[in-house]
């Protein structure tokens, strides 16, 4: 395979990605756990770009980093005092182990030579539909536009559109009982 | 353009740590560390499928997004629960919540 | 094509760092380092310190967290209504209406129980 | 960025295949980057002097004409200091904060269309790019914060942070506002949106452009919202244990983000390098957004020289309770009118008078009614307070002296 700029980012963003992934589990200091897995999720949002997907990297930045990780930092200020124990890891660590290793290879070799033979197949039929669309100027704008679309037309997905809202609600409302029920 | 398998190996390396460390792990907001991760998985592959396999249809994309509100509700209400747990019983230590085990 | 665009990004990215990082450089090489105890002692109003800052910290700042969070994934979806909203017309509008003051439910909620006070 | 590689091309006599296509994209982000960090050099000394004159005194002075050498001679100063590190500090997060908050500060100038065709990169998501890329400086908070492990350091990245965050709610609502009327989150697309309908979206939606500047202020912490640095309670903040240049960074990242409220603000809500004949001869564009900048950037020097600074539990009820709900609202309003009143084909400001009344007017209007919520809170709290006082009995406080809730 040809060495492009983009295989040259996507490596950067895949080792990004896993070994922040790595630290994230192995870290002894939840602090720094925290802040790889911000990396991590980082190179995710990388990645997203170069899946041409821009619109999620932003969101992935915008929720992930801005949001779910400082709610994860605040907790780890709440709940400090108890987190200085030696064992990292619980009982289940090497059965855990093996099984994340059987995992990563059942996927490996599963999942792959499938995406390969639909993709071996697919890409072939969709190498036109994909050019046409990097070619298109203004293809990004148009996913988003279509994605609001989607949400709001009754044949796409304005049930779930709403239903999430519900979601969001719930569990604000529950979030903020569970953890205000020490003052009440 | 890179080729599909590739993303694939991220989103499989990515969501075996992933459960490594949801498994592994005793405090409880390293499990849910875990799950992000196993979830940022899913929706790698999601989009790399969406954009590979059919890049016309919307629906990887719409999925990835509920994928990002399921994650954001989980966070939120997981990490009140361990806040609860904190106060009431002082530990953050998941093998020490066992109450409902059987 | 956008990825072309995002090439700049990409390319920004990684001199941005340059930025800063050539003056910290330049200080560290042109001023003097003589650090001693009392100078690389945690400052506080030259009262001593006892233990360590990695303490405790109050439950308000993770309501505030939580509200933002749910305020924020919202995006997710009201960016791209917000795009196609005059290609579609009305039903965006209630559709969109609907989303947003189901939310805006939640926030009355946070706001009677107090969640919003600081104290 | 294309116009821009071909001007420096013809410049400089490179053909346009000689160079690799990174080097061309270097060569223009260090020609954006140092255009935007040598910016701050010049309004840091526009800040002295004018704030120098609100509160009747001279300002710098001394160091070259006017003084116009004082922010050179500052940084030679900081060159000069020493570097110090606490001996218990953590050491990776302490060291990469500063770094980290001027990457999240001068990402944001690659999606600012100088001028017709002059832009970093024109994403498609222009307008969510700056908003995700500035969040990334809360993490950059929260590193110094607890890098420095100080007490008073973290307290303030904090509250630092919660006001961040709190913050950004209703700068995105009140974003939304300007992507909705234009279809499109490229800020190209804004600002052409705003050149094709020959007036501003300012005057579709004051009270959004109102609260997206009220809120940016916020987060980068001015007065009266610099309580993230506030000296006297939290001996400033997160940056305590800071010194030399990485405190300089700090700063520096604080005044780059003061000054790129100014585009952002005018691209948005004041149509860009939109202005008459801009089109036609690019370069006026890029007058057009110096002036309109500095305007935006006149106005928040005026606050920081007038106002008083918020307490923390005003600051946090003046966004969740006054700010967000308005921001709502002004969005489902602009929205429904929006969709009521169809769009016309341009036609200026005389032309749509109708329209621009009843948007403007509406808009200026809840401004009115949520600002009316707000007094009678405040007159509320105070009396209430007043009370407070009296039951106390404290010998020397009255409602008057201790000024609080909403003033």
């Amino acid at each position: 395979m040809e060495l492009t700029w983009e295989l040259v980012a996507f490596l950067g963003f895949a080792v990004m990605t896993l070994g922040s992934g790595l630290m994230v589990v192995t870290s002894s200091n939840l602090f720094h756990s925290v802040l790889f897995l911000m990396t991590s999720l980082f190179g995710v949002a990388g990645l997203f770009v170069l899946l041409v997907a821009p619109f999620l990297a932003a969101i992935q930045v915008l929720v992930y980093i801005g949001a779910i990780a400082v709610l994860m930092l605040f907790v780890i200020m709440l709940t400090r005092q108890v987190m200085s124990r030696p064992e990292l890891y619980n009982q289940q660590m090497a059965g855990a182990l093996v099984a994340a290793a059987i995992l990563f290879l059942a996927l490996l070799f599963v999942l792959t030579p499938l995406a390969d033979e639909i993709g071996g197949d697919v890409a072939q039929v969709n190498a036109e539909v994909i050019a046409e669309a990097d070619d298109a100027p203004d293809v990004d704008y148009i996913t988003v536009e279509e994605l609001g679309r989607a949400f709001v037309t009754r044949n796409g997905f304005v049930l779930p559109f709403e239903v999430t809202s519900i979601l969001l609600t719930a569990a604000m409302i529950g979030a903020i009982v569970v953890a205000r029920e020490d003052e009440a | 353009m890179v080729p599909l398998w590739m993303y694939l190996v991220v989103s499989a390396g990515l969501f075996s740590i992933g459960a490594f460390g949801v498994l592994s792990r005793r405090n409880a907001i390293a499990i849910l560390m875990g799950v992000e991760l196993m979830l940022n998985a899913s929706n790698l592959n999601l989009v790399a499928f969406w954009r590979y396999i059919n890049p016309g249809e919307i629906n990887g994309q719409v999925f990835a997004a509920f994928v990002f509100v399921v994650a954001a509700a989980e966070a939120a209400v997981g990490l009140a629960l361990i806040i609860s747990i904190y106060v009431k019983r002082h530990t953050v230590v998941a093998e020490d919540v066992n109450l409902l085990k059987w | 094509m956008e990825l072309n665009q995002w090439a700049f990004v990409g390319v920004f990215f990684v001199l941005a760092w340059a930025f800063p990082l050539a003056p910290i450089v330049l200080n560290r090489l042109v001023a003097p380092s003589r650090p001693n105890k009392i100078k690389t002692d945690i400052y506080e109003c030259g009262v001593e310190t006892v233990g360590d800052a990695w303490g405790q910290m109050k439950v308000q700042y993770y309501l505030y967290a939580i509200i933002f969070l749910v305020f924020d994934i919202e995006m997710v979806f009201l960016f791209p209504w917000a795009v196609a909203y005059g290609a579609i017309g009305m039903s965006a509008y209630l559709a969109g209406a609907v989303f947003i003051l189901l939310l805006l439910e939640g926030l009355l909620y946070a706001w009677r129980k107090g969640a919003l006070e600081w104290t | 960025m294309e116009q821009l590689y071909i001007d420096l091309e013809n410049y400089l006599g490179i053909g346009t295949d000689s160079v690799p296509e990174v080097v061309r994209l270097a060569i223009a982000v260090l020609v954006l980057g140092t255009i935007f960090l040598l910016a701050p050099i010049l309004t840091i000394w526009v800040e002295r002097k004018v704030a120098a004159r609100f509160q009747n005194r001279i300002g710098p002075n001394r160091t070259g004409p006017y003084g116009l050498l004082q922010s050179f001679a500052d940084v030679l100063k900081l060159i000069g200091k020493e570097q110090i590190m606490p001996a218990h500090a953590d050491r990776i997060p302490f060291l990469f904060a500063p770094l980290l908050m001027v990457v999240s500060v001068i990402m944001i100038t690659a999606v600012i269309p100088l001028m017709p065709n002059y832009i970093g990169a024109d994403l498609s998501i222009g307008a969510l790019y700056f908003v995700a890329i500035g969040s990334l400086s809360t993490i950059a908070v929260v590193m110094a914060g607890w890098g420095s492990n100080n007490k008073y350091a973290l307290l303030g990245a904090f509250r630092t942070v919660a006001q961040l965050i709190s913050y950004e709610i209703p700068l995105v609502f009140s974003l939304l506002v300007p992507v909705l009327f234009a279809g499109t989150m490229s800020m190209v697309g804004i600002t052409q949106a705003q050149a094709d309908l020959d007036y501003w979206y300012i005057f579709l939606a004051p009270a959004s452009f109102l609260i997206f500047l009220f809120s940016n202020l916020a987060e980068i912490g001015r007065t009266p919202f610099d309580l993230l640095e506030a000296e006297s309670e939290l001996v400033a903040g997160y940056q305590i244990e800071y010194s030399a240049m990485p405190w300089g960074m700090f700063m520096l990242s604080e005044f780059l983000h003061a000054f790129l409220i100014g585009p952002l603000v005018a691209v948005l809500f004041l149509g860009g390098w939109d202005g008459p004949f801009a089109e036609d001869v690019p370069v006026l564009g890029v007058v057009y957004l110096v002036i309109k900048s500095m305007a935006v950037y006149f106005l928040g020097m005026w606050m920081r020289a007038t106002l008083p600074r918020f307490r923390i539990d005003q600051l946090m009820e003046f966004n969740w309770k006054f700010l967000v709900p308005l921001s709502i609202a002004n969005l489902l309003i602009a929205s429904f009118l929006w969709e009521l009143f169809p769009e016309p084909a341009g036609g200026g400001l005389v032309d749509n008078f109708p329209r621009f009344i009843v948007m403007g007017g509406s808009s200026l209007f809840t401004l009115m009614v949520g600002l009316e919520f707000l007094r009678r809170k405040s007159v509320e709290d105070r009396e209430r307070i007043a009370r407070l006082i009296d039951e106390k009995n404290y010998p020397l406080a009255t409602a008057d002296q201790t000024g609080v809730a909403g003033d």
